[in-house]
This record gives structure tokens, sequence and C-alpha cells, in this order.
């Protein structure tokens, strides 16, 4: 079941011919949209790898993420490091950052490890006001940071190959044996040392795999805004926002994630031109909340379901 | 056959009915108003845009052009704020940007703006490094313009103040800083130790650096009081009302004076719970308090007719919004559009607004070469302004309001738009 | 014969408490061996110490003449041991063919990720404990109990052991689950493998072992083949004494 | 010296008041409520609702700010936590996405700036050159009365002890008779009143603004981790140890570094000592 099969590769060249012609049927506002829904599936999955296979539940992912962010800005806008280095060390830094992270995961999990994560996130929040502002831009955060495209059309083609790339490999690491022992390690962790696998390994695994996925696109995200703020990143609702894209898509997949981030960022957009307003979070959060409490596998098995029982009533 | 070609003859077959039924012609001309919905600034930019595109479509709009406008919040967030500018361009596709704001939100906007070259004009941001990217880049940011004097403006006034009230007024020997950890507070810090030390003859006791998060001042006030300063000045935009609230309700000592961003609104008195008096800030011109021209007043006369909720009375960016978005329109009306032309058009708009047969506001614009004599730089693009008595080349940069114990904002300096003095709290002893 | 796990002077306390009370035994290649006991005897503990889920407070345990005692369970199993558990504690999301997977799949991550699963292997293992052949798609929620202990058996010979902890092997099975799995057993022995076992069956354990150990209250009581200890008096006394 | 006494003693008898009802519910259910901020977000705004924009009596504020902690503390145990029983993080991921939820409606009806509080007693106190308002000092003074009365509550009254065998041992609590179902309930109710009460000091002594309800509950959960698992007498004490804290290093480091040792502190804790100072279990 975890191999992959032709019709596997079918639909993922279906998904990539779709998001290719995309900039010939939408606007460019829509496309603009499409960046951020891009650059957020790239978020929740490397929430998702971590989070949704493992059982890990990290609740300070924007620490991750800011890592990636303000290194290669830093290196990048103090240093006037080439983006082609700065991007793959920020990436790198960030593996290294994720550590910090992991070291905790040796010894507890379950809510405590989840309080240890989101109190890495605020004291990053706080120490990237105090230490060395400078360089961080202290509250104000980093302006004018070198962006990589010009137009929503290139936009969208970078985030789009980004996130498809990421999505993709993510998959193919998930058929692998590495995903199986991974889905494992969130199922029975104990059972799996009694299997003799070393879970230190895998969770090491894991929390690689998600740092560089984290750190990667907090990199490009950072040279497609040109300008990032601590307010805004080490950020609870940042953090809510990722979370609720898995969970609402469907945690354990890598197509879920895409799904809830896409209808997160549409549902944001559509309701602009009735709500200007942060009041628009209210709709947002209260839909995120309803789906959670009643269709907690989110809705990608909704729509798995759906097939079916729309397949059964055809045969 | 994409959507986009089929939409097309639809969308066309739309617009020539709409034309057939209409005896105007063309389309509208879309403006686009960028800010924060939901704060008091924000709001009363966008109530100014409103009064404002009313006026100019009840008399017949631009060349026979109606003008609609688009919103987009920015949730004084940077990144909500590149969405919403992107929304304008791509998605509205306006063809003139009003802005309302703040200036992290306008830095993080600049490149868009600078990709898309839509006419954009800014009434909040003040910050100088922007106007700076106008020196530096002419022909880029040729369709940018900021009728708010820049903060070096204002810093510069501020200093004057400082010798000519705190301290030969007030006796004012030195001063206690206490301002937020942010690049503003550092930056208005480093004005503030560099020249009000030297110019105005006030020494620098401490220096207090407080998180923006902070919440129970009382350990911050117990330091500045030791520090033995005359009085304290505070840099404060993100958590000022809370930071005064906190000030009278432990009743320190000490006077404060500074930039405290909430006593910038007509709202502060009724939000503090009165817990705000004695407190002064250096407000942009036109500020609460301020006396009005016959021409501003009239649109504070409307604004108040037409909206009952808070802000009751537009901030000062609201006049800016207002005159601003009129001389804006005027310049298109002159070449026909937002195009080539509009640029060289809008730099030679100059509104003059008169109270008493004297110049009281004056919406015009420092031209490129054009120095000005007190900093002895030049500020392309930025709104014109005066910083010395008896200002007849413009109004000031800035007024310093103060709010006293009946409630009330005073403008205490200059001299020439004072109508109230600068006193202390009743609570804080004389020097 | 060789000898192949050796235990010397196993103690283990929890607090005031002695579950287990120096206990001595030495297993050789192709033995089957039984501790007895009543519930709470402290069986299970001792496998639990064998395999290093719970460190002993003192004695030493010995794996091919090599002191295991202080390593990590993984790198038991690498030695070649596994063990079953009373409660079955499968993958719950995982197929019956990916739960077999993750006892035999290379240790390394990059070999993981390298290399592509021995299916061949994995189907094998789940035939010849006897699961069915529609089974192999399916998740533990959908099995009977009978097979998830055949999973477990399958999911431990995939680390590919030379000794098997086996704990209450037969405990929820029907009557002809239980044969099919002593069959399983009999056949493996055949083969050379090395079986500690724990089983409130006896009928079904006496023709399965060679030695039997009766263990009460974390001490050795009894020791010899398993209708000597059977016929014990202390033995008889502990069991009875629970019923 | 006498200034970091009277600070110290100050700002910890508020984080005591606000810690307290989320001790609560962690003892007993053993679930980190998430929107246990938005408690104290919604107390402070009933009671600035009432008592200033209505203009009725200080009083009747702060009890309908109770009220209505209370109602919001049974409603997310009758929505939330009961439907998700056991699954400790599906409830804390719930809180979390409440929390948001409650925050956009504090948005939606009273805008986003910042309101300041009328004191609920108004004035100050200069002890040896160091300023007190009043309306600290009766938080401070509240903040131990309570701590008292929950204290006793929980050991004396029958309700009391029941909730500390649920604590302890649920289906042993079941077995005795003890309807657990209508604990749980005064429990989550309990700490929602105490939760509204205790934000109407908060935010008195501090401001009203829809973003507050996460430097309280980082507070909180700082004294909870290091206090100890339910541990009443716990939370008094490391809630001193935390108020302590802040004010020296304000006074004596810098203020900027405020923040930064309570996440140390809940790190460090978290990692090297999950049961904290006074704690009796550890929770996996």
């Amino acid at each position: 079941m975890k191999l992959i099969e032709k019709k596997h590769l079918v639909a993922w060249g279906a998904f990539l011919l779709i998001m290719l012609l995309m900039p010939n049927f939408v606007s460019n506002g829509t496309l603009r949209i499409f960046i951020f829904a891009n650059f957020l599936a790239i978020f929740a999955i490397s929430w998702d790898v971590l989070s949704g296979r493992t059982g890990y539940i990290s609740f300070g992912h924007p620490f991750l993420i800011g890592i990636g962010v303000y290194a290669t800005a830093i290196m990048s806008k103090r240093f006037g490091m080439p983006v082609e280095y700065s991007i793959p060390l920020a990436v790198l830094i960030t593996m290294l950052g994720s550590v910090l992270i992991f070291l905790p995961a040796l010894r507890i999990k379950g809510s405590y490890f989840a309080l240890v994560t989101l109190a890495f996130m605020e004291l990053a929040y706080q120490l990237v006001q105090v230490v060395r502002p400078d360089l961080t831009g202290g509250t104000r955060g980093i302006f004018g940071i070198k962006t990589l495209t010009r137009g929503a059309e290139n936009g969208f083609y970078m985030s789009m190959s980004l996130m498809f790339a990421v999505a993709f490999s993510a998959w193919l690491i998930m058929r692998t044996q590495l995903g199986t022992a991974l889905s494992a390690l969130g199922m029975q962790e104990e059972s799996l040392e009694g299997s003799g696998k070393s879970t230190t390994k895998l969770k090491l695994a894991a929390f690689m795999l998600s740092a560089f996925i984290a750190g990667l696109g907090g990199a490009f995200y950072a040279h497609y805004v040109g300008a990032i703020a601590p307010r805004t990143l080490f950020d609870i609702n940042f953090l809510f926002t990722i979370i609720v894209a898995v969970l609402l898509g469907g945690s354990g997949t890598i197509i879920g994630p895409i799904i809830g981030a896409f209808f997160l960022t549409f549902l944001l957009e559509f309701l602009r031109p009735y709500l200007p307003g942060a009041g628009r979070y209210f709709i947002y959060g209260a839909i995120a909340l309803l789906l959670y409490m009643y269709q907690p596998k989110g809705i990608y098995n909704l729509l798995e379901k759906l097939y079916q029982r729309w397949r059964g009533g055809a045969a | 056959m994409t959507i986009k070609s089929w939409l097309k003859p639809v969308v066309s077959g739309v617009a020539i009915s709409a034309i057939s039924m209409a005896s105007l012609a063309a389309e509208p001309i879309k403006v686009g108003f960028i800010g924060s919905m939901s704060s008091d600034s924000g709001l009363s930019g966008l109530r100014a845009a409103e009064i404002a595109i009313d006026e100019i479509n009840n008399t017949g709009g631009v060349n026979g052009q109606q003008v609609e406008l688009v919103t987009a919040d920015t949730r004084e967030d940077p990144t909500e704020g590149i969405k919403a500018y992107e929304f304008l361009a791509e998605s509205a596709e306006v063809d003139f940007i009003v802005s309302s704001s703040i200036d992290d939100v306008s830095l993080a906007w600049m490149p868009r703006f600078l990709e898309y070259q839509i006419p954009t004009l800014d009434t909040w941001a003040s910050y100088v490094g922007i106007i700076d990217m106008v020196k530096d880049d002419p022909e880029g940011m040729k369709n940018y313009f900021m009728n708010v004097a820049s903060d070096e403006a204002l810093a510069t006034l501020y200093i004057n103040f400082g010798a000519d009230v705190l301290k030969a007024k007030m006796g004012f020997e030195s001063v206690v800083i206490l301002a937020e950890d942010t690049a503003f507070g550092e930056a208005i810090t480093g004005l503030v130790t560099e020249a009000l030390a030297p110019v105005a003859g006030i020494e620098v006791k401490e220096v207090i650096k407080y998180d923006i998060t902070t919440n129970d001042f009382a350990p911050l006030f117990s330091k500045a009081e030791q520090s033995g300063a005359d009085f304290i000045y505070q840099i404060s935009t993100v958590n000022a009302a809370g930071l005064s609230a906190q000030y009278v309700k432990l009743q320190v000592p000490l006077a404060m004076t500074g930039v405290n961003v909430a006593a910038l609104g007509h709202e502060y008195w009724t939000d503090t719970g009165g817990a705000g008096a004695g407190i002064s800030t250096l407000s942009p011109i036109p500020a609460v308090g301020l006396d009005l021209d016959p021409v501003s007043a009239e649109f504070v006369a409307t604004y108040q007719s037409r909206y009952t909720s808070r802000p009751v009375m537009p901030h000062f960016n609201g006049f800016n919004v207002y005159h601003g978005l009129k001389q804006a329109l005027a310049a298109a009306g002159e070449v026909g559009g937002f195009g080539d032309g509009w640029s060289a058009a809008m730099e030679k708009q100059d509104l003059k607004l008169m109270k008493d047969g004297e110049l009281w506001l004056r919406y015009g614009w420092w031209q490129h070469d054009e120095i000005e004599p007190v900093t002895g730089r030049t500020y392309p693009h930025n709104i014109r302004f005066d910083l010395s008595e008896p200002f007849d080349d413009g109004a000031p940069s800035m007024v310093v309001v103060q709010w006293h114990e009946d409630g009330k904002p005073y403008v205490v300096y200059p001299e020439k738009y004072a109508n109230g003095e600068f006193v202390l709290p009743s609570w804080v002893p004389a020097k | 014969m060789k000898p192949v796990l050796e235990v010397r002077n196993l103690v283990k306390r929890f607090g005031a408490l002695v579950a287990t009370n120096d206990v001595s035994f030495t297993l050789h290649e192709g033995e089957s061996m039984t501790l007895l006991g009543p519930n709470g005897a402290g069986k299970t503990t001792i496998f639990s110490q064998i395999m290093g889920e719970l460190q002993q407070s003192a004695g030493s345990i010995h794996l091919y003449s090599e002191e295991i005692s202080r390593l990590k369970p993984a790198a038991r199993i690498k030695r070649q041991i596994a063990r079953t558990y009373q409660v079955p504690r499968p993958f719950a999301e995982l197929t019956v063919l990916e739960n077999i997977r993750i006892g035999h799949m290379p240790n390394s991550i990059w070999d993981m990720l390298r290399q592509r699963p021995d299916l061949e292997y994995e189907r094998q293992l789940a035939h010849k404990v006897g699961l069915a052949e529609a089974d192999y798609e399916r998740t533990p929620a959908e099995l009977s109990m009978g097979d998830l202990r055949k999973l477990e058996m399958a999911r431990s010979m995939a680390c590919k052991p030379k000794i098997m902890l086996l704990d209450e092997v037969f405990a929820g099975l029907t009557a002809a689950e239980v044969s099919q799995i002593s069959e399983l057993i009999l056949k493996m022995r055949a083969d050379g493998m090395t079986f500690l076992m724990v089983s409130h069956d006896l009928p079904a354990l006496k023709p399965l072992v060679d030695t039997a150990i009766a263990i009460n209250q974390g001490a050795e009581i009894a020791r010899g083949s398993f209708d000597q200890v059977m016929a014990n008096p202390a033995v008889l006394s502990s069991y009875l004494g629970e019923v | 010296m006498t200034q970091i006494i009277i600070q110290g003693m100050l700002l910890s008898g508020l984080y005591a008041l606000i810690a307290i009802g989320f001790t609560l519910i962690f003892s007993v259910g053993r679930v980190l409520n998430l929107a246990y901020g938005a408690y104290l977000m919604i107390g402070g705004y009933v009671y600035f609702y009432i008592s200033q924009q209505l203009g009725l009596p200080k009083g009747i504020g702060l009890i309908l700010a109770a009220a209505v902690g209370c109602l919001a503390g049974l409603l997310k145990y009758r929505f939330i936590a009961k439907p998700l029983k056991g699954n400790h993080v599906a409830i804390e991921i719930a809180t979390l996405i409440l929390a948001i939820v409650i925050q956009s409606a504090i948005i939606l009806v009273f805008g986003e700036s910042t309101k300041i509080l009328h004191s609920l007693v108004p004035g100050i106190v200069r002890l040896e050159g160091v300023t007190a308002p009043w309306s600290n000092i009766l938080a401070t003074g509240l903040s131990w009365v309570l701590i008292i009365a929950v204290f006793i509550f929980v050991r004396q009254s029958h309700t009391g002890r029941a909730m500390l065998a649920v604590s302890q041992d649920p289906k042993g609590a079941a077995i005795c008779g003890i309807n657990g179902e209508w604990i749980n309930m005064v429990t989550w109710g309990i700490s929602g009143l105490l939760g509204g009460v205790a934000g109407v000091f908060f935010a008195s002594y501090t401001q009203l603004s829809p973003f507050m309800w996460v430097g309280p509950l980082i507070v909180t959960v700082a004294i909870v981790i290091v206090g100890g698992i339910g541990s009443i007498i716990g939370t008094l004490i490391v809630a001193h140890i935390i108020g302590f804290l802040e004010v020296i290093v304000v006074s004596y480091i810098a203020p900027e570094l405020r923040g930064i040792f309570t996440m140390l502190l809940i790190i460090l804790f978290l990692i090297f000592r999950p049961r904290g100072l006074f704690g009796r279990e550890e929770l996996a």
C-alpha cells in the first residue's frame, strides 16, 4: 500500500500540470493568494512530518521557520551574502537549531514537549528583539531583503515549484521504509524499540527533515516577501494557522496539509470583502474549531470517504 | 479556451450595456486605500478618503470619470500589508493608492510599489529613509509622495521645544529617557541624546529601555525616579496608553513628555479613563487640540455628521488623506489620468490653507533640488514644512500637545499655534 | 550445547518491593525453557530486564558470553534476541505486512531510505505464522486476538533472532489457534531456535519445553523438567495459593 | 531594597491570582487549558463594558465578570473538554483555536485598540518612597484569601475531596460513587470564575487589549510547571519566585530581559524536573 504505484504518479503529474497552467486561468490577484497558500503548505508539511507522524506535537514551529527566515535575511542583508549561499546556509542553521528542541524530545513527550517548544518560540521572540538589534532589526524586523522574483506569475512559479518539490520529496520519503518507521514511532514508541529500532535515530531523522523543510520554506519566504517582523513571525496566530492547516486538511498525509493550507488561505481571502478587518479570523477560527471537533481526520479523509461512497453507489 | 478569454466577452458585454445606460463615458477611476481598518488612525484615513471621493463625484468626478474606492486592511502587520498592497494592485487593479500605513508596513510594501509603479501617497509613515530613497532613485520613486513631515523634521523642532520651554521656562536641566526597545525608540533616543544635550543644554542622566510587551511599568518608574533627573522623556508607540495610564495611577513625581502615540487621538481621554493627564507628546500637524482653518473645519463638520462611532475626530492622517487625495485627483485631472505626466503635475500641487489672514496649513512639496535651510538637506516629495518661526514658508512640522486635567488637549508649542501652557500634573512638585 | 543466554544473580527492586530476587539460569542453544509461577510472581519483569526495558538493580545478563546488562533494547535485539508481549502492541494504523516490516527493516536511516522493502520475505513470515493472505493489507483493528499473537510472533521473527522470549503466547486464543502456534514453535525448535516462554496454558506448554523454573515472589523455588517441577509441593501450593 | 520587596510582593500576588484557576484545572483534569488566558480577557472586557461603558457600579462589573468567566468555563467543558475526553493534546489544540476565536470576537466587538480600566479602588499609598496602588494591594490580599479558600475547599469540603480523588484516580473515584462529570463541571466553572476575577485585577493593573491573553498564559504555565502540577501551595510559592525574579531582573539587570528568565525556567524545569518543585506526579 505504501509503495509507489502508477496511479499515484499520474495524480502527482495531474496536480503539477494544473498548477503549471494556473496562471492561464486566474487573475494575478488570485496568483498572489496562491503564493501565500504555497508557503503555508510548505510550513504545514514541515509541521506534519514532525508532529503529524511522530506524535511529538510542536507548538513552536514558528521558531524553526524563524531561524531560517532570520538566518538568510541577516546574511544577505547585513553581510551582503549572495542568495545562492545564504539560503542553503540558512537551511543548515535551521537544522542545527532544531537540535535545541530535539534534545528535550529525548526526555519528555505529549503536553510537556508541546509546552517546551512553545516556550522556545516565545524565548526566540524576546531574544530577537534584545540581542544584537543591529543585526535582527529589533522589534521592527528587517526590511528590504533581496527579493528573488518580480511579478505575480514568477512568484507563483517559484513558490509552486518549491512547494511541489517539497511535497513530492516528502511523499517519496514517506513511501520508503523510513516513512513507515516514522509513522510507527507516532503509534507505539515502545513497540518500535522492542523491534530493535533506535527511536533516537528516527526522532532525529524526523526533526532534521522537518527542520530542513521549515528552513527552506522560511528562507524562500523571506526572499519573497522582502520584509519580516518578529511580532508576526514568532506569533501564536502564525502557529495556529500552520497547525489548523494540517489538522483541517488531514494529518499524517502529504496532500492533507496542502488542501488545508489552500482551503484556509482562500477562505481568508474570500472573506476579505465582507469583513475587511481582523474579524475574519473569527469566522476562520470558528470553522476550524468546528471541523476539528467533528471531523478530526480532516478534509482529505472526508473527500476520501465521499469518493468511496460515490464509487460504492456507482458500482 | 481559457477562462480568461471566455470571460472577456461576457465582461465587456456587461461593460457595454453599462455604458449605453449611463451617458458618462469610460470606466471609473479606482482609488485603493491601504491601512489598518480596526485602528483609529486607519479609520480616520479611510473615512477621509470616502468623504473626499464623494465630494469629487458630486461635482462631476475627474474629467467626467467617477471615482471608486477599494480598501485593503493591513492589521498593522507588514506581511498583511504586502498582501493588501498586492490585492489593490493585482486583484482590484487600482489607479492610485492612498496609504495610512505605519512605518513598518510602508517599508514592507515598498518593494511592491517599486514593482508596480502605481502612484502612491503616504499619509502616516514618516520614516525619513523613504524620502532618502526618493533622493537616491528619483526615477523609480517618482510616483511616491509623503504628506506628513518626515521624522527628522519632527525631531528637529522638538529640540527647540526642549530649549525654549523645558529648559528656559521650566528650568529642567536633566532628563531620563524611557524608551521602548524598538528601532524607532533607538533612533529617537539617538537624536535626543545627541542634540537635546548640546543644543538645549539638557543633560541625559540615564536611558532605560523596555520591552514593548511590558505590562508593569512600576519598577521602571522607580528606576527613573532614582536617576535624579528633572523629567522623563518617553518614547512610546506600541504600548503608549498603558504606560501613561500607569504613570497617572502610580502618580510618578516627575514630569513626562516625549512621543506618546496614543495621545495623538481624540479618544485618548476616554480610553485611559481620564488617566492621561499631564502627558505631553509631539504630534505631526494637524494635531489634537489645534485650531482649524475654515476648509479643514468644514471637512470635520462633514466627518462628524456622517460618522458617529470612534474616532469622533479624524487623526492628523485623516486631514492628510482628505487634502492629499484631492490634490492627487486634481493632478490626474490636469494630465488626463495617472500616467506619465501625473508625478510632475502632483509636484506642482500647492494648497495653502489660511486662517485669520495667516498661513495655517500648507500641503505643498519640497522640490528635488530645494535645500531646507535648518537641516541643510533636501526632502523631495515630502510635505513642505517650516522649522522656525514665524512659519511663513509652510506649516511647522509638528506641534507639542499636552492633555490637561480638564480632559482637553492643548497645543503648547510653538508659540504661534499654542492655545495652552505647558503645565506640570498636580502631583508633580515644581522645580 | 553451548550456553547462549546466561542470567546471573538478577535482582530488581521497586522501592521496598523485591520483584526479582537473585534469579540465575543458563539457556543453551536449541533449548526451550519456561518460567512458571502465579500472576505477579515476577516473570514478565525478568523478560523486561533481559530485553533492557528495565534496568536490573543487581546481577548481570550475558548473551553469547558478552555482557549485555547495560545495552539499550535496540542493541540487544541486534544481538539476536527478541520478545513478544503479554498484551500485543501492534502499530495500529500500519497494515499487517508493514507491521512485520518494522521488525526486519534496516537500522540505518540511509538504508531505510534506499532499500526497498522485502515484500517476499514479509509474506513468507506472515504465511509461516499462519496469517491468512486476505489479512496482509488489513490493519490490526480488523484482526482477531489469535491473529494479533501471530502478528507479534512474525514481527519478532522478522528481527531474525536466535533466542525468543514469548510472554503468554497462548492467552486469548481458540483451541485451534493454540495448536497452530504450538506447531509453529515446534517447527522453529527443529530449526534451532532457543526459547524462553511464559504461559498459563500448562497443557499446551508441556510438550514445548525441556526445562522449567518455578518462581514465586521473585525468587526461584524449583527447577527441573516440566513434570518434576509441577510435582514439587512448593510449586503446587504457590499455584493453589493463587486460587 | 524596600522597593524590590514591595513591588515583588504586589506583582507576585497578581501572578498567584491569575495562576490559581489554571492550577485547579490542571490538577483535576490533567488538562492544559490554553484558552485560560482568554478567561482573563473576558473578565476584563466584561468589567470594562459594565462599569465603564454602561457606567454601572464597579461591584456589579466584578460580579458579572466572575459570572461570565464561570459560564465560559462551563461551556468550554461541555463543548470541548468533554467531547475530547482523555485526549490531552487534542484539548490543547482545541483550546488554542478557541483562544484565537475569542480574541477575534473581542476585536469584532471592542476593536483592536488598547483600553485602560479604572482601578477597582483608586489611589495610591507611598511606603518608604515606593508607590503602591491600592488596587494592587487589594489584588495581593485577594489572591491570598482566594488561595487559602481554594486550599481549604479542596481539603475540607466534600466536593473538594471528591476533586482530589478524581485527580488522583478517576476510575477509583467513579467506583466510590463520585460523579466525575459533576466534579469536572465544578472545576471548570470555578476555574473560569477565578479567571474572570483575576482578569479584572490584571487588566486594571495593566491594560485591556485583544492580545493580552498570551503574556499571562505564559506566566501561568511557568508557575504551574515550576510549582508542580496541582500543588496549590506550590503555585503560591512559585508565583512569588517568578514575581520577585522579574522585579529583580528589571531593577538590577535589564528591563528588556524580564520575560526571558520566565521562559528559561519553563524550559529547564520541563526538561530536567518535569514534576516541578512541589509536584506530586509526572504527566507523560
